[in-house]
């Protein structure tokens, strides 16, 4: 480290000292709590709030998923294309692959381009981490395993999502790069457009729950999935989130074969792992949101316990967002918002109506 | 003295900020982020009162959403109408803008 | 102390206001504007007003500083000429006549026994306001969003066709 | 007034433990990785090109008005939500303006995907 970085270096590590801190300061009560339950009765530990911020659905949970996702989505994308995939690092087929790859990135220089916009081109990284990771506070895996079980979840859910393009457009313009420009610029309107389709096709899920907390949209399905009542917007909702997510066939953002690589195209090293991380925790947070929407969050036969369905279904939702990248070819930007503002948002819009034509025979079926 | 009269002082400041931009700048852009911190000053007032007034908290909601509503639209023609003229003139001073014919 | 919250969150909006209009780059006061609105935002959610605080962040910081951002960058982040003096002698004193009507007010309403109404928001009379008292002006948004958008769209067309 | 109540108390802690996860990272990579400055290196990266040109090159837009359009349907659809909460509460009356509301955000879509295909967008 040389006198040019020492700075950057100085007043990131002085801001996580406060930080931890600050989170230490306000967490006394919970730690000594959580120590002498742990002490008394260790199968009560998972009902205390610390344990749910830092373990379950809290911040374990969602750093172990990304890299799980990530090795997952190595081996399927090449035994679709016949290859292999990671095999050498941590035992069975490469399993622990992720890991190593974070370690390297540890090790690796972040480079600070010429004449980039250094302070914001040094944070949008870590907001990017933290605004992606935001959004899973709200999601919850059974009707107690939640973090913060709050009365206006979905609109805290959707306010936190409208965060990341504003995130994405100075990271791409403090990068002083024109490849990383041209990304952030397609970023912004993909994210931009199809943030309408999202907002529009969740209204049937409130609507028919009559709530903005998660908890009773999920309670709300025990008789009938919406996924059955709104099937549209079930389907609309999906497409919208690979674009949100700037999934493959939606990936124009940082189209590797003509953006080099779109916004990232400056990053390197932990800047750029904590992107990645960033984009991989966003799909947590919209597969459990897919779930609590349509597919009836934890709600299921009596054969697994609550969270167990819950797991079982984001599971297969990421599944399947991240078989996309191996089917899928890339569509082109002006297709992309062609078919948001063209097709998905009057798709959204017809279902909104039909249940509005049906809403006599509804209430029924809602739990 | 009532807690009140802390968000009264709020919204004033917020307002003469916003009119102080409005008057001595020149940057169309700038105009706007002052116009923006005068329409919040206004909403700041309206959920105060509501709150301490004892009015209806929704109908109070409903007026300020109304009132965001109408930012939006505002925003939205401003700075179609900026680029517009950055376009014609490659430059957003407002002194500048004498015709607007387009 | 009932005080402390407001007046910090007062110190804190108001330093970024006045940050977002005299800082020389134009990204960076875009970015004290969002930061602005996030302020306003905690004042919603410390008056307990929580969809009126999501809607200011969703629509201010989602759309509005988001688009603005985009102008700011298209338009150049580099300032043109900046100030008009005789106008920052009228803004002065506007600034001096509005904290005057604000003494005005205090004298009022700071003799008021005013509590905080402890009556807790629920969502169901926001709904009712929405559906039964306020259909009329909503008819009335609708004609001027799409007003607004027409406008905009006919604003913009002409720069389509150029580029 | 509520000020932590709700719970929100855990989005703070939570917040603050994303921050410090995220900066911790960060400032570790600083403090292993090597920094070894050289004018190439820090040149931006153009596919191997010489980068040519200006610092910030304005770019075209012409999805700007999908963008404005944005903005108006931002609103509108947060605004729905009030009403999907009370959906059954009101009947088939209390949705006619909302439905109304939608109706009128459709032809600005068409116009402004007219306007597009006419450009050639």
């Amino acid at each position: 480290m040389d006198d040019y970085s020492r700075p950057f270096f100085r007043a990131i590590a002085v801001t996580s000292l406060l930080v931890t801190a600050t989170a230490l300061y306000l967490l006394k009560g919970d730690i000594m709590n959580a120590l002498e339950v742990l002490l008394t009765d260790p199968l009560a530990i998972t009902a205390t709030g610390l344990f749910r911020a830092l373990v379950f659905p809290g911040l374990l949970f969602i750093s172990v998923v990304p890299l799980m996702a990530e090795w997952v989505e190595r081996k399927f994308v090449a035994r679709v294309q016949v290859r292999v995939g990671p095999l050498y690092v941590g035992g069975p087929e490469g399993l622990l692959q992720p890991v190593a790859d974070m370690f390297k990135l540890l090790f690796k220089e972040i480079i600070i381009p010429k004449n980039a916009d250094r302070p914001i081109f040094l944070m949008a990284p870590v907001f990017a981490f933290v605004l992606g990771a935001l959004p899973t506070i709200v999601i919850p895996y059974s009707p107690s395993m939640v973090i913060w079980n709050y009365g206006y979840g979905v609109l805290l859910f959707f306010a936190i999502l409208a965060f990341f393009p504003l995130d994405v457009l100075l990271a791409a313009w403090s990068s002083n790069n024109k490849y990383s420009f041209i990304g952030g610029l397609r970023a912004l309107y993909q994210q931009a457009s199809y943030e309408i389709p999202i907002f529009l096709s969740a209204l049937p899920a409130v609507m028919l729950a009559g709530s903005f907390r998660l908890a009773d949209i999920a309670q709300a399905q025990s008789k009938v999935w919406f996924v059955f009542l709104a099937p549209v917007s079930a389907a609309v909702f999906f497409v919208s989130m690979l674009a949100e997510m700037e999934r493959i066939p939606f990936d124009m953002p940082e189209a590797d074969s003509e953006l080099v690589s779109g916004w990232t195209t400056e990053y390197s090293g932990m800047a750029w792992g904590l992107y990645q991380f960033s984009i991989y925790v966003k799909m947590l947070a919209f597969a459990g949101i897919f779930v609590v929407f349509f597919l009836g969050g934890w709600t299921g036969p009596p054969v697994l316990p609550a969270v167990a369905w819950s797991l079982v279904k984001v599971s297969v939702v990421i599944l399947v967002l991240l078989s996309t990248r191996a089917f899928w070819p890339r569509i082109r930007i002006d297709q992309l918002i062609r078919a948001g503002w063209g097709r998905l948002i009057p798709l959204a819009i017809l279902n909104i109506l039909l249940l509005v034509l049906f809403q006599h025979y509804l209430p029924g079926v809602v739990g | 003295m009532n807690g009140l009269v802390v968000y009264i002082a709020a919204s004033t400041v917020f307002l003469a900020i916003g009119v102080y931009g409005l008057l001595s700048k020149r940057n169309a852009i700038r105009i706007m982020f002052a116009i923006e911190i005068i329409i919040n000053a206004a909403n700041l007032n309206i959920a105060a009162f509501a709150r301490y007034m004892s009015y209806d908290l929704g109908q109070a909601q409903a007026v300020a959403t109304f009132v965001i509503a109408l930012a939006a639209a505002e925003a939205a023609v401003g700075l179609a109408i900026i680029i517009e003229v950055f376009r014609l003139r490659g430059r957003v001073d407002v002194d500048e803008m004498k015709e607007m014919k387009g | 102390m009932d005080y402390i919250v407001p007046l910090a969150l007062m110190a804190f909006s108001s330093a970024a206001a006045l940050f977002s209009l005299e800082s020389k780059s134009l990204v960076y006061g875009a970015i004290a504007l969002a930061v602005f609105f996030l302020g306003l935002s905690l004042f919603f959610f410390y008056l307990d007003l929580p969809y009126l605080a999501i809607f200011q962040l969703a629509v201010y910081v989602g759309a509005i500083v988001v688009l603005i951002m985009f102008t700011v960058m298209i338009v150049g982040d580099k300032q043109t000429r900046e100030g008009r003096a005789p106008l920052v002698v009228l803004g002065a004193l506007g600034f001096v006549s509005m904290i005057t009507s604000f003494a005005y007010a205090m004298e009022y309403f700071g003799s008021l026994d005013l509590v905080p109404s402890a009556q807790p928001f629920s969502m169901a009379s926001l709904s009712a306001a929405i559906v039964q008292n306020y259909g009329a002006v909503i008819l009335v948004l609708a004609c001027l969003l799409t007003a607004s958008a027409y406008g905009a769209i006919a604003l913009a067309r002409k720069e389509a066709e150029e580029t | 007034m509520a000020v932590l109540g709700d719970g929100s108390f855990w989005f703070l802690v939570y917040l603050l433990l994303l921050l410090t996860t995220g900066l911790v990272l960060y400032s570790v990579s600083f403090a292993l990785a090597p920094r070894v400055r050289s004018p190439l290196k820090e040149e931006t990266f153009e596919s191997g090109q010489i980068p040519p040109g200006g610092k910030r090159v304005r770019l075209v837009m012409q999805y700007f008005i999908f963008l404005l359009l944005f903005m108006i349907f931002d609103v509108v659809s947060m605004l729905l939500f009030a009403w999907g909460y009370a959906f059954f509460d009101y009947g088939p009356a209390g949705s006619a303006y909302p439905v109304l509301l939608l109706f009128f955000l459709v032809p600005p879509i068409y116009l402004t995907l007219k306007v597009a295909r006419q450009v050639g967008v």
